[in-house]
């Protein structure tokens, strides 16, 4: 089990490190809705470049995107051989009686370039900023307070729990247990949960009362510095234009 | 003129489940001292705290803090009048960045950015924390958690500070500057400290008065007085500091001295003291009682045979 | 099971959202009934860590691992809350370790938390009538695991029917998770009903 | 004749995220050994703990255990040679009662079920936990817990015992009584311990060797030669036993004793001893060194003016 190291490289420096995290959230979330609607495969192609560029522009290293973009990989690289074979259409070869289909690839295609462009603004856009600061950034950004806090806990906590499940881990191998799949190996992982999950609920017993002798009324704030600057609005504009750019294309053809 | 800090009377608790925690405590506890509360596992040393900032909040207005019912006092007042630091410091430390953090508490007292600012300084400055605003708890060292939740309680500049076993697990140099720190707010401050713990050998460091709770307060007094009770001691789990249990075998070799010392510092003055009023020189010889002295000292502080 | 970014069409995408938005609303005020939402705020917030690591944990079937769901679990332990915690597990989830995606978390949020809330009525219901509550978690770890698989069909061949036969692979694929979810479930919630009962739905006689 | 029942050579480890935890390490243990091993917060002590029972592997077969490399040994074998007591009860006791947390280890090395039974039996029996078998451990006493954690190494009967901070947290009795217990289990089954702690004054009720670890291995050696090295004690945050430094006190006033004790049962004895062998008594006396060496010696076991 790995600690969630998504902000491993925040501490880079590029003109998408130095972009204002505000207008970074809203302008990458704008790009993403744009990319991930997008019909035409020469387009999705395009913004897949484009996601790419920013990319290569944030300087984070190739080896921590390809480690996560092979998660999503995981996902949709079946559907290129699931689909040409399974939907109906002008067949392209065929095998053993079994024939691929022109559409099913296409539309595999599609999805898998359209998701690659995805996972890559999205990797960008967490990569270059810390996550506290993302969280912060929500935060001043107006979304719903109840689930900003939530997710500023949850993240926090998420550190601590994952060291005691590698205690209780440790503990347990220690004593020669083998996780297996059988009824024995799912006992004791139900009983590390339930432990797990009792343990937490005891946390949030203390946390609440540690928040409390703190004079928590449910609100807590945080200090953000944020200021746009004429770079970030430059930046900004730019992106919004390809965002709508990339669909006012697809209309027009 | 002192005044009371922290006064309770009769206060009783039991946990929902029916676990009876806490049975007839009264207490007085004067502006500016320096108590230990000591007691054995599960005699509700904890739970007790969480009276003394209203976390857990007793029906019969029994906390009074500085002449105030705790029940009575606005979240703002209380906070201002009493911080606790618990003895995780993971469950304190809640919040993205250790300046969040440390502002936690000054924020929720409604106070403006740059006051806000300069108690998070303040604070981070007094525990050795400058330049840690940033950082985020998780990448902290234990002493470090340590020092950080004691940051967060101390923005709040409370005037009474409540640490729940501050020395725990941490080495001996953590140990050792964490201890000074707490004397440092005392003195310097006059901030009335309150602490819970299990090591002995440091009680003496951090307490001129000790309360001993078992349910009950079943003891109060210097700490002198208190070691000086073996049955007290054996009844209630505890032990008597190294130090004071060897100055108790020095006397069977006949040693006098008026009181016995409860640390080093205190050993060597009580040492010097005693043999310069000696004419210069202390004779430790074996009389006719010593062995017998001896057995029946080594068989009281032995708490298998008691 | 999460779908990722990109799969799905427009129309599916935004009935997702607001079915989850409408759904988020309603559970949170739900569940301000005893108590505000502040106050149980780090208690859920640290539960739902609990369960987010809980999922990171891989179990090995066949050849292949695949990793715990607890959809069920969460919805009998948080009750209508588990919505809102789903919500924000999958949250982390994607923008942590990209399992699903931003723009699907409407769907996804949907996929597996209406689930959990129908296994938290399932195990109060099944509790009135007096079934183990072994068994009964292990009805809800399977249960919540079905219906996921069901909800995920069906946003995917309501985006094209291009989707048919992947949607039918992926039920399949379900199956050996569906039973180890139900024992693994069925296990936590024995192991909590010794522990911890106050955590599950029952009513604790003269406790209370 | 004795076994070397620990062998490391030239150990490295650093975690995946770079945190180089241990450097260089070379330790050999001999059978039935007493072992503490010290060091500051964050030094590497549970780390190489995990070494030990092969939780973390180590690739260059540096870790021998009773002449076999801990890397080819099969898990049964492993855990019957190393039994490891992390320091939070809570992460060890997860099953549904005290019986099967027990019996974990010896069902996983595949015992019989009378064999089983028979562990579990003797392991509590060993912890003073009979009768406790159907108790969840969750809702035992912090002092309890580490006794279950502890019998539930022990039912695995392994040869040697590593214990990690066995007293943090627990009241005075309870610790006593542990460290009773670990010195028993040493002398009665010849087991070999190993404990690592902050508590440097049950250190010496604990070990006949230490080891002092700072990423690197920077001492070893009998607990007087190691309590006596002030420089070594400064810069690896550690401090000297009361009772040791208490001695080294009476020293300046010229008390001269072979060896320094290091806990009140050793003082006695050293009290005695150099009581009688001086013709029944010892003078205490300010000589002209006197106050120079005092400071000298109050000045070096300060750790805020080193
Ligand atoms: N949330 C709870 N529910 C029920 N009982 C509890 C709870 N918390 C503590 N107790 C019980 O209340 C009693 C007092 O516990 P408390 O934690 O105050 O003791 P303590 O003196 O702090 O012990 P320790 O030295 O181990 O920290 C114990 O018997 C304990 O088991
Ligand atoms: N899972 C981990 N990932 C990365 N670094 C770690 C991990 N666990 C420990 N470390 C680091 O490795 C070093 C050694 O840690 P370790 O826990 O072994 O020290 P320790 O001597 O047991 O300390 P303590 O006395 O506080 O228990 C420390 O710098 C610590 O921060
Ligand atoms: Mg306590
Ligand atoms: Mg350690």
């Amino acid at each position: 089990m790995d600690y969630p190291e998504i902000d491993r490289y925040a501490s880079l420096d590029s003109p998408i490190h130095r972009f204002d995290p505000r207008a970074k959230i809203i302008t990458f979330v704008l790009l993403l809705i744009s990319f991930v609607f997008v019909q035409k495969i020469s387009v999705a192609f395009l913004a897949l470049l484009f996601s790419l560029l920013l990319l290569l522009v944030s300087k984070l290293p190739i080896r921590f995107i390809l480690k996560r973009v092979q998660i999503v990989l995981i996902f949709v690289l079946p559907l290129l051989i699931i689909m040409p074979l399974t939907v109906k259409g002008t067949e392209l070869f065929s095998v053993f009686g079994i024939s691929a289909t022109r559409e099913g690839l296409w539309y595999a295609s599609l999805i898998v370039i359209r998701s690659m462009a995805a996972v890559i603004l999205i990797l960008t856009m967490l990569g270059s900023m810390r996550f506290d600061t993302t969280i912060k950034a929500l935060y001043t950004l107006k979304a719903p307070k109840t689930l900003v806090q939530m997710l500023m806990f949850t993240y926090r906590y998420i550190f601590v729990i994952i060291d005691e499940f590698l205690s209780m881990w440790r503990a347990m191998s220690a004593k020669g247990f083998n996780p297996r799949t059988n009824m024995y190996g799912l006992s004791v992982m139900g009983n590390m949960v339930g432990m797990l999950i009792v343990k937490s609920y005891e946390r949030g017993e203390r946390v609440y009362q540690a928040m409390i002798s703190r004079g928590y009324t449910g609100n807590p704030k945080t200090r953000t510095a944020f200021a746009m600057r004429r770079t970030d609005y430059v930046l900004s504009a730019i992106f919004v234009g390809i965002a709508i750019l990339v669909h006012i294309n697809t209309v027009m053809m | 003129m002192t005044k009371e800090a922290v006064s309770i009377r009769d206060l009783n608790y039991s946990y929902p489940d029916g676990t009876v925690a806490l049975e007839d405590i009264n207490i007085t506890i004067e502006e500016g001292e320096r108590i230990a509360i000591i007691g054995q596992n599960g005699a509700g040393k904890t739970t007790l705290f969480l009276h003394l900032n209203g976390t857990i909040k007793s029906c019969d207005n029994n906390v009074v803090i500085f002449g105030k019912d705790i029940g009575q006092m606005k979240s703002k007042e209380r906070i201002e009048k009493v911080g606790v630091v618990f003895q995780d410091p993971d469950d304190q430390l809640f919040m993205p960045t250790i300046f969040d953090d440390v502002a936690f508490g000054p924020i929720n007292m409604g106070l403006d950015e740059d006051e806000v600012e300069r108690r998070v300084r303040s604070a981070l400055a007094t525990v050795g924390l400058t330049g840690f605003e940033d950082r985020v708890p998780h990448h902290l060292s234990y002493g470090q958690k340590k020092r950080a939740a004691l940051a967060a309680v101390l923005s709040m500049e409370p005037r009474i500070l409540v640490l729940d076993e501050p020395t725990a697990n941490l080495d001996p140099m953590n140990r050792a500057s964490l201890i000074e720190l707490i004397n440092d707010l005392n003195r310097d401050k006059g901030i009335t400290t309150i602490v819970a713990m299990h090591d002995v050998n440091a009680v003496s460091q951090l307490a001129d008065r000790i309360y001993v709770l078992n349910k009950r307060m079943v003891a109060e007094g210097p700490p002198t007085e208190i070691f000086m009770d073996f049955d007290l001691l054996r009844e209630n789990n505890l032990d008597a500091p190294d130090v004071f249990k060897l100055f108790s075998v020095l006397s069977c070799f006949g040693f006098n001295c008026e009181s016995l010392p409860l640390s080093i510092n205190e050993a060597v003055e009580v040492l010097t003291k005693t043999i310069e009023g000696d004419e210069k020189h202390v004779h430790l010889h074996i009389h006719e009682h010593t062995h017998e002295d001896l057995e029946v000292l080594m068989h009281r502080y032995d708490h298998h045979h008691g | 099971m999460h779908i990722s970014d990109g799969v799905l069409s427009l129309p599916v995408v935004a009935a997702g959202w607001i079915i989850t938005v409408a759904l988020l609303v309603i559970t949170l005020r739900w569940g301000e009934r005893d108590k505000s939402i502040a106050e149980q705020i780090p208690k859920l917030s640290i539960m739902t860590g609990a369960f987010f690591v809980a999922s990171l944990i891989h179990v090995s079937v066949g050849p292949t691992s695949v990793h715990l769901i607890l959809n069920g679990l969460l919805g009998v332990v948080l009750g209508v809350l588990s919505y809102p915690a789903m919500f924000i597990g999958l949250t982390l989830q994607a923008l942590l370790f990209q399992h699903g995606g931003l723009t699907v978390l409407g769907v996804n949020t949907m996929i597996m938390g209406v689930p959990g809330l129908i296994s938290y009525a399932v195990f109060k219901t099944g509790y009135k009538r007096n079934i183990s509550l072994t068994a009964l978690g292990a009805l809800c770890g399977a249960l919540a695991t079905v219906l996921a698989v069901i909800l995920l069909a069906v946003v995917l061949v309501t985006t094209g029917e291009e989707f048919v036969a992947v949607a039918k692979l992926a039920a399949v694929a379900h199956v050996p998770i569906m039973i180890v979810e139900a024992i693994v479930t069925g296990f936590v919630v024995a192991y909590l009903a010794k522990v911890k009962p106050e955590l599950l739905p029952v009513d604790l006689g003269d406790k209370r």
